[in-house]
C-alpha cells in the first residue's frame, strides 16, 4: 500500500475537486478476474480507479486485507468471487459470504462508510457486469468522498 | 458452598483424578481475588468462592495442555470451555469441571474508584445479560444454598444498547470509536485474558508481513481492535474479561455484543452452547443472507 | 544534540556469496568524513538498517587495520537479513555504531592465540585474526580451528591460504561428517580440539559459534588447562538499540550490546549464564 | 531555599488560563466511567485536582509510546535520511503525583547518561512540572518503601499541597518561581505551621510496606522455583510495563519509510525471540523474573536505586491481581527483622 503513497493521484487527492478514488479489488482468479479480463478484451469502458489483486478464491480473502487497505487510505475495497454454487473449490465463496457480512456490519458499526467495502459475484462470462459494478462502485465512492479518517498520526 | 468446593477439590487431588486444580484465592489486598493453582490436597483450603471471583479461569487451560486439570467454572467460563472443546483445543477427558452456580459477580472496575464502598459495588454489567446461572457443562455441580441476591436481568432486549448505537449516524459512530480507540495503549491485555485467543503467534506479532502498525496511532489501534473482534466472531461467549482487563476502559464488550447480535440474527447461531455444533465460520448454509452482495 | 538512533548511510560496494545462505557485504560510507572517523575494535558490531524493513546487529568481520571499507557477513535468517540478501551492489543501507566492547586486544598481546570457530562464528574472529596477522609481531603463535557442518558451509575460504602462509600460524579445518574430496579433518569442533591438544601455556582461547558448540567446547578447553579468564567468547542475543537502553539483551545486570558482546568464561560464570 | 505561596483554586485556574497562551497545559482529566487521563487541556477548568490517580503516568509525554525518529526518502536518485525536527513548544504538566516525577528522575539515568537520547532530553527541557502532593494514597501505593513519599518533590519545579482552605505551592526551581511570580501571596506564620503539620502527617499516610531486597539476596534465588509459582497467573499482557512510570524498554521498527521507537514489554515472548527461533526467555517464568530483577537488582547494581517508585499502578491495573510488592516482599530466604 505504501508504493502508491507518493503517486500523483495522492497529491491530487489533496485538491478536492480533482480527487479520484482509489479502489482495491480482490478478485477470485477463476471467475471475477476472468470476468474483468473479458471486459478488457471486449473493450468495455470502465473507470480506471480500481487496482486488482488476484486471489485464488474469495474464500482466501482475509478481513485483514480489507482493513489494511482502509487504514492505509484506500477509498474503497471490493471483494469479488464466483456466483454461489460455481466456486472452483466448491464452497470457498460460502465461507467468504459469512465472514464478510459480519465484517461489513462491524465496520459500519465502528463508523466506516458502508460504501467503502463491497462485495460482488461476477462470473467469467460477465464482462459487462464487471464494467457496470466498477462504474457504480466508483460513483458511490465518489459520493462518499476521500477516505481521510486514518491520515492523521504516525 | 465453598466447603463443598474445597472438599471436591481435595478429593480430586487426593485420588489423583487431577494433577492440578485451578481456582480462586484471596488476593494480597484482602478484598479482591486472584487465580490459584493447587497441586497438593492440603492446600485446597486456600480456595474461596464469592462474588469477587471474576476471572474466567479457562484462559489458563492452554498453559497445561496434556495434564489432568480440575477447574472451577461459572456458567460463562463453562461456555468458553465448550468453545475450546469444539475447536479441539482441549480433550474432554483431561479436564474435570467443578461447575458452580453463580448469581452474578461484582463490577470490579468500581474497586478501582477512589473510595470503594463494598456495599455499593454493583453486579457487573455482563451478568445482566447472562442467561443460565448453572454451567451448561460440568462434571460436578455445586449449587447455591438459600437465596442470594441475583444480578438484575435485562428483561426485554439484551442488545438494546447495541441497537441504540447502531441508530447513530456514521460520523457520530466514527467519532465515538475514534475517541475510544485513541486511548488504546496496545498492551494486548484483551488478547491475553481471552480464553479463546490461543493462537501460538498472533497476527499482531507477525513481522513477515507486518499486518498492523506497531505505532500507537489510531490507524494501528483501529486495525487491532477490529481484528480482535473479527477473530472472535461467532466464538465470543461474552464473559467480558477483555473489557474488565482493558486498563483504559475501551468498551470492548459492546463490539463483541454487536457481532453476537448479528450472528444471532443472520445465522441464528449462539456460541458455546454445545461442543458438537460446528464453529460458525467453518460452516455455512446455502441460504445465508447475501443481500449485501452485488 | 545528535540523534543516537540515526544511522550513517553506506553503499554496498561488493557482495561475496560465502555459502548458500551467507553473504559478505563490503560497505563504504557515503560520507567521507564518517569514513575517516569510523574507528572500531575487532569484535565490535554495528546496527545494520535495511530501510523499510528494520534494523539488526551484525558483527564487523573486517579488521580495523584494513581501512576504507567495512565488511559484515550475514546469514539469511530473519526479516532484516532476508531483506539484506535481496540487495545488490550500489544499494544503500544504514550503519549505526560501532557498539560493544570488542576483544581485549591489549590483554591478548604477547600470547599464543587459539581461535575456535563454528560456522558463521568465524566472522567476529576473522576481524581479530586479520588484526593479529597485520600486527604479527605483537602476538605469539596463532592456531585457528574452524569447523562447519559441511565443506559448503565454510566461510572466508578465499582467505585460508593467506592465513596459512603467515608465520607461526596454523589453520585446522573440520567438517561434521565425512565427505568425498575432503582432505582436512572430520568431526565436531570439541572432538577436534581434544585430538589437537593445543598448548594452554601463555595462551588465550577465543571461541565463537553456535550455542551448542560453545557449550561443548568450554569443558574441553578447561580440561586442556585453559583457565576461565583466558577463555573468551562473544555472545549472541536479540538486540535492538545497541546502546544499553532497550532492555532486551540483558544478562544479569549487564547488557550484551553495551558491556559485551565479548565476555570471558569467568565473567559468564559470575552471572550464572549457562553456556 | 524553596519559597512558598498561598492561593485558592480559582487563582490557579485563572493563572493557568493566562499561561495557556504561552504554554501547552497538560493535566489529568476525569473521563466519566473511564478513569483519569493526562490530556492537553483546552479548558483549564477540566483539570482534575482530586485524590485519584491517572491510569497512565506522565512518562508518555517524555518517552512517547511511538517516537518518530527519522524518515527515509529517495530524492534525486539518492537515499537520504530526514531527521524529525524536535518540538520546541513549551509545556506545563500540572497535578502530577510525586511518584511519577520520581519515575522521570530514574528515566533520566537511562536516557540522559552515556548515550544521550535527544528526544527524551528535549521533552524534559521544554516541560515544567507542577506536582500535587497526595492527600489520600491508594491502597496499593507503597512509595515510602521505595525511597519516595506523598510529598516527595524530586524532579518537580513546583509542588502544590491541597489544604482545606486553599492551595500552598512550594516553589522548587527558578523556572517555577518565574511561573508563580504573580500569583498568591507568601505564607503567614499560621499557614507555615499548617504546612509543616500537613507534611508530617502525609509522610506516614502510606500503609502498604515492603522491604526491598538487597541485590545479592535476589542473586541467590535466580534459579528458584519461586519465579515459576508467582508467574503462573501472569497472562503476559503489557499493562504492568506500559503503565509503569519507570519501565522504558522499547523497540525500533520501520513502518511506511519511517523509523519509530515504540514501547515494548519484557512480558511479550517476542521481546527476546531471535530470528533463529531461539528465545532466551522462553516462558512466563523467565519473563516475569526479568521484570523483577531489572527493577530490584540489575538497575540497583548499575545506578544505585530500585527501578520502582511504588506507585502501585501495576498492581492496581493487573487483570489477575499480581502484586509485585507482595512477591518481592515474600522472596524466599530473605532475612526479616
Amino acid at each position: 500500500m505504501t508504493a502508491t503513497e507518493g503517486s500523483p493521484e495522492r497529491k491530487r487527492g489533496k485538491d478536492k475537486k480533482d480527487w479520484e478514488p482509489r479502489i482495491v479489488g480482490f478478485l477470485c482468479k477463476w471467475c471475477s478476474y476472468a470476468g474483468a479480463d473479458l471486459a478488457g478484451t471486449s473493450r468495455l469502458q470502465y473507470p480506471p480507479n480500481i487496482r486488482i489483486v488476484r486471489v485464488p478464491c474469495s474464500g482466501r480473502v482475509n478481513p485483514l486485507f480489507v482493513l489494511k487497505c482502509l487504514v492505509n487510505g484506500i477509498d474503497g475495497v471490493l471483494v469479488s468471487g464466483c456466483h454461489i454454487g460455481d466456486c472452483h473449490y466448491s464452497e470457498g465463496n460460502f465461507y467468504a459470504r459469512r465472514r464478510f457480512v459480519i465484517l461489513k456490519r462491524l465496520l459500519e458499526y465502528l463508523g466506516i462508510d458502508p460504501r467503502r467495502f463491497q462485495m460482488s459475484w461476477i462470473s467469467a462470462s460477465e464482462g459487462d457486469k464487471w464494467a457496470r459494478v466498477v462504474k457504480e462502485l466508483v460513483e458511490e465512492i465518489k459520493q462518499a468522498g476521500p477516505n481521510t479518517e486514518f491520515r492523521k498520526g504516525i | 458452598m465453598i466447603d463443598r468446593i474445597k472438599k471436591k477439590a481435595e478429593e480430586l487431588l487426593r485420588t489423583k483424578q487431577v494433577d492440578l486444580i485451578i481456582g480462586y484465592k484471596r488476593a494480597p489486598d484482602g478484598v479482591s481475588v486472584a487465580p490459584v493453582f493447587i497441586d497438593k490436597a492440603e492446600e485446597t483450603k486456600e480456595l474461596i468462592w464469592d462474588t469477587y471471583c471474576v476471572y474466567n479461569l479457562s484462559n489458563y487451560l492452554k498453559d497445561f495442555r496434556g495434564r489432568k486439570i480440575g477447574i472451577i467454572a461459572k456458567a460463562c467460563d463453562a461456555r468458553s470451555i465448550i468453545v475450546l472443546l469444539q475447536e479441539n483445543q482441549l480433550k474432554r477427558k483431561d479436564i474435570f469441571i467443578i461447575g458452580v452456580e453463580c448469581s452474578g459477580i461484582v463490577d470490579e472496575k468500581k474497586l478501582l474508584s477512589i473510595s470503594p464502598q463494598t456495599s455499593e459495588l454493583g453486579f457487573d454489567e455482563r451478568c445482566r445479560s447472562c442467561k443460565p446461572s448453572k454451567p451448561p457443562i460440568y462434571d460436578v455441580l455445586i449449587v447455591q444454598e438459600g437465596q442470594r441476591p441475583q444480578a438484575p436481568r435485562l428483561e426485554k432486549d439484551p442488545y438494546g444498547s447495541v441497537r441504540k448505537s447502531e441508530a447513530k449516524s456514521i460520523s457520530e459512530k466514527f467519532k465515538l470509536w475514534q475517541e475510544e480507540f485513541s486511548r488504546c495503549i496496545r498492551c494486548y491485555a484483551c488478547r491475553q485474558i481471552c480464553p479463546l485467543c490461543y493462537c501460538p503467534r498472533c497476527v499482531a506479532d507477525q513481522t513477515q508481513p507486518s499486518w498492523l502498525s506497531r505505532a500507537h496511532s489510531f490507524r494501528g489501534n483501529f486495525t487491532w481492535n477490529v481484528t480482535r473482534a473479527m477473530h472472535l466472531a461467532g466464538r465470543c461467549i461474552d464473559c467480558g474479561e477483555c473489557e474488565r482487563a482493558c486498563p483504559v476502559g475501551i468498551p470492548l464488550r459492546d463490539i463483541n455484543k454487536k457481532i453476537e447480535k448479528d450472528v444471532k440474527e443472520l445465522f441464528n447461531y449462539e456460541a458455546g452452547l454445545s461442543a458438537e455444533q460446528k464453529a460458525l465460520l467453518s460452516c455455512f448454509d446455502k441460504n445465508d443472507p447475501e443481500d449485501f452482495i452485488r | 544534540m545528535q540523534n543516537i538512533y540515526q544511522p550513517y548511510l553506506a553503499g554496498i560496494i561488493d557482495i561475496r556469496q560465502e555459502t548458500p545462505d551467507i553473504k559478505t557485504f563490503k560497505l563504504k560510507f557515503r560520507d567521507k568524513e564518517i569514513e575517516g572517523s569510523f574507528n572500531y575494535r575487532p569484535g565490535q558490531f554495528v546496527e545494520f538498517s535495511v530501510f523499510g524493513e528494520g534494523e539488526a546487529p551484525f558483527c564487523i568481520a573486517s579488521s580495523p587495520t584494513r581501512k576504507g571499507s567495512i565488511e559484515c557477513s550475514v546469514k539469511r535468517m530473519g526479516k532484516v537479513s532476508q531483506a539484506l540478501h535481496e540487495l545488490d551492489v550500489g544499494d544503500t543501507v544504514g550503519i549505526r555504531g560501532p557498539y560493544g566492547n570488542g576483544f581485549p586486544v591489549e590483554d591478548l598481546k604477547a600470547k599464543n592465540l587459539l581461535f575456535v570457530a563454528g560456522g558463521i562464528g568465524l566472522a567476529p574472529l576473522r576481524s581479530l585474526i586479520n588484526y593479529c596477522l597485520d600486527n604479527r609481531d605483537d602476538f605469539k603463535a596463532v592456531t585457528i580451528v574452524n569447523g562447519a557442518r559441511t565443506s559448503r558451509d565454510l566461510v572466508y575460504k578465499s582467505e585460508y591460504r593467506e592465513w596459512e602462509k603467515a608465520g607461526d600460524t596454523k589453520l585446522h579445518l573440520t567438517v561434521d561428517c565425512r565427505e568425498e574430496d575432503w582432505t582436512c579433518m572430520v568431526g565436531v569442533v570439541p572432538r577436534i580440539l581434544e585430538q589437537l591438544k593445543p598448548a594452554c601455556r601463555d595462551s588465550s582461547a577465543i571461541v565463537c559459534g553456535p550455542p551448542v558448540m560453545i557449550r561443548y567446547t568450554m569443558p574441553v578447553l578447561l580440561k586442556l588447562g585453559f583457565c576461565a579468564p583466558s577463555i573468551i567468547t562473544t555472545l549472541e542475543m536479540k538486540m535492538k538499540c545497541g546502546l544499553g537502553k532497550c532492555g532486551r539483551c540483558s544478562i544479569g545486570n549487564l547488557y550484551v550490546c553495551k558491556d559485551g558482546p565479548v565476555f570471558s568464561l569467568e565473567q559468564l560464570r559470575a552471572f550464572q549464564y549457562e553456556c | 531555599m524553596p519559597s512558598e505561596k498561598f492561593f485558592v483554586k480559582e487563582d490557579l485556574y485563572n493563572k493557568l488560563e493566562e499561561l495557556s497562551k504561552e504554554f501547552e497545559i497538560i493535566g489529568p482529566r476525569e473521563l466519566p466511567n473511564k478513569g483519569i487521563f493526562y490530556q492537553s487541556l483546552k479548558n483549564t477548568r477540566d483539570l482534575y485536582l482530586g485524590e485519584g490517580f491517572a491510569i497512565e503516568p506522565i512518562k508518555r509525554f517524555f518517552l512517547k509510546p511511538s517516537e518518530w525518529i527519522f524518515d527515509e526518502r529517495f530524492r534525486e536518485n539518492k537515499n537520504i535520511l530526514e531527521g524529525i525536527p524536535l518540538p520546541a513548544d513549551k509545556r506545563i504538566i500540572i497535578s502530577v503525583r510525586p511518584c511519577e516525577t520520581r519515575g522521570l528522575t530514574l528515566l533520566d539515568k537511562v536516557f540522559d547518561s552515556d548515550y544521550k537520547d535527544n528526544f527524551y532530553i528535549n521533552n524534559r527541557k521544554r516541560t515544567i512540572i507542577i506536582g500535587l502532593a497526595c492527600n489520600k494514597p491508594a491502597k496499593n501505593c507503597f512509595c515510602t518503601s521505595m525511597g519516595g513519599s506523598p510529598i516527595e518533590s524530586r524532579g518537580m519545579d513546583v509542588l502544590i499541597f491541597d489544604m482545606d482552605r486553599g492551595l500552598i505551592a512550594e516553589i522548587l526551581t527558578d523556572r517555577g518561581r518565574e511561573l508563580f511570580a504573580s500569583i498568591g501571596e507568601g505564607l503567614n506564620e499560621g499557614q507555615r505551621r499548617l504546612l509543616k503539620e500537613d507534611k508530617e502527617k502525609k509522610k506516614d499516610l502510606v500503609e502498604k510496606k515492603l522491604s526491598p531486597p538487597e541485590g545479592k539476596e535476589l542473586d541467590k534465588i535466580f534459579e528458584s522455583d519461586y519465579w515459576e509459582d508467582v508467574s503462573r497467573p501472569c497472562i503476559g499482557c503489557g499493562i504492568c510495563t506500559y503503565l509503569c512510570p519507570t519501565c522504558h524498554c522499547f523497540d525500533l521498527v520501520d513502518e511506511r519509510r519511517k523509523r519509530l521507537r515504540c514501547y515494548d514489554s519484557c512480558s511479550f515472548p517476542d521481546f527476546t525471540l531471535e530470528a533463529s527461533g531461539v528465545n532466551p526467555r522462553p516462558t512466563k517464568k523467565e519473563r516475569y523474573r526479568q521484570r523483577v530483577f531489572h527493577k530490584f537488582d540489575y538497575f540497583k547494581k548499575n545506578f544505585g536505586e530500585n527501578l520502582c517508585v511504588g506507585c502501585g499502578r501495576c498492581i492496581r491495573h493487573c487483570p489477575v491481581k499480581i502484586d509485585i510488592a507482595d512477591i518481592v516482599d515474600k522472596v524466599p530466604g530473605l532475612k526479616k527483622e
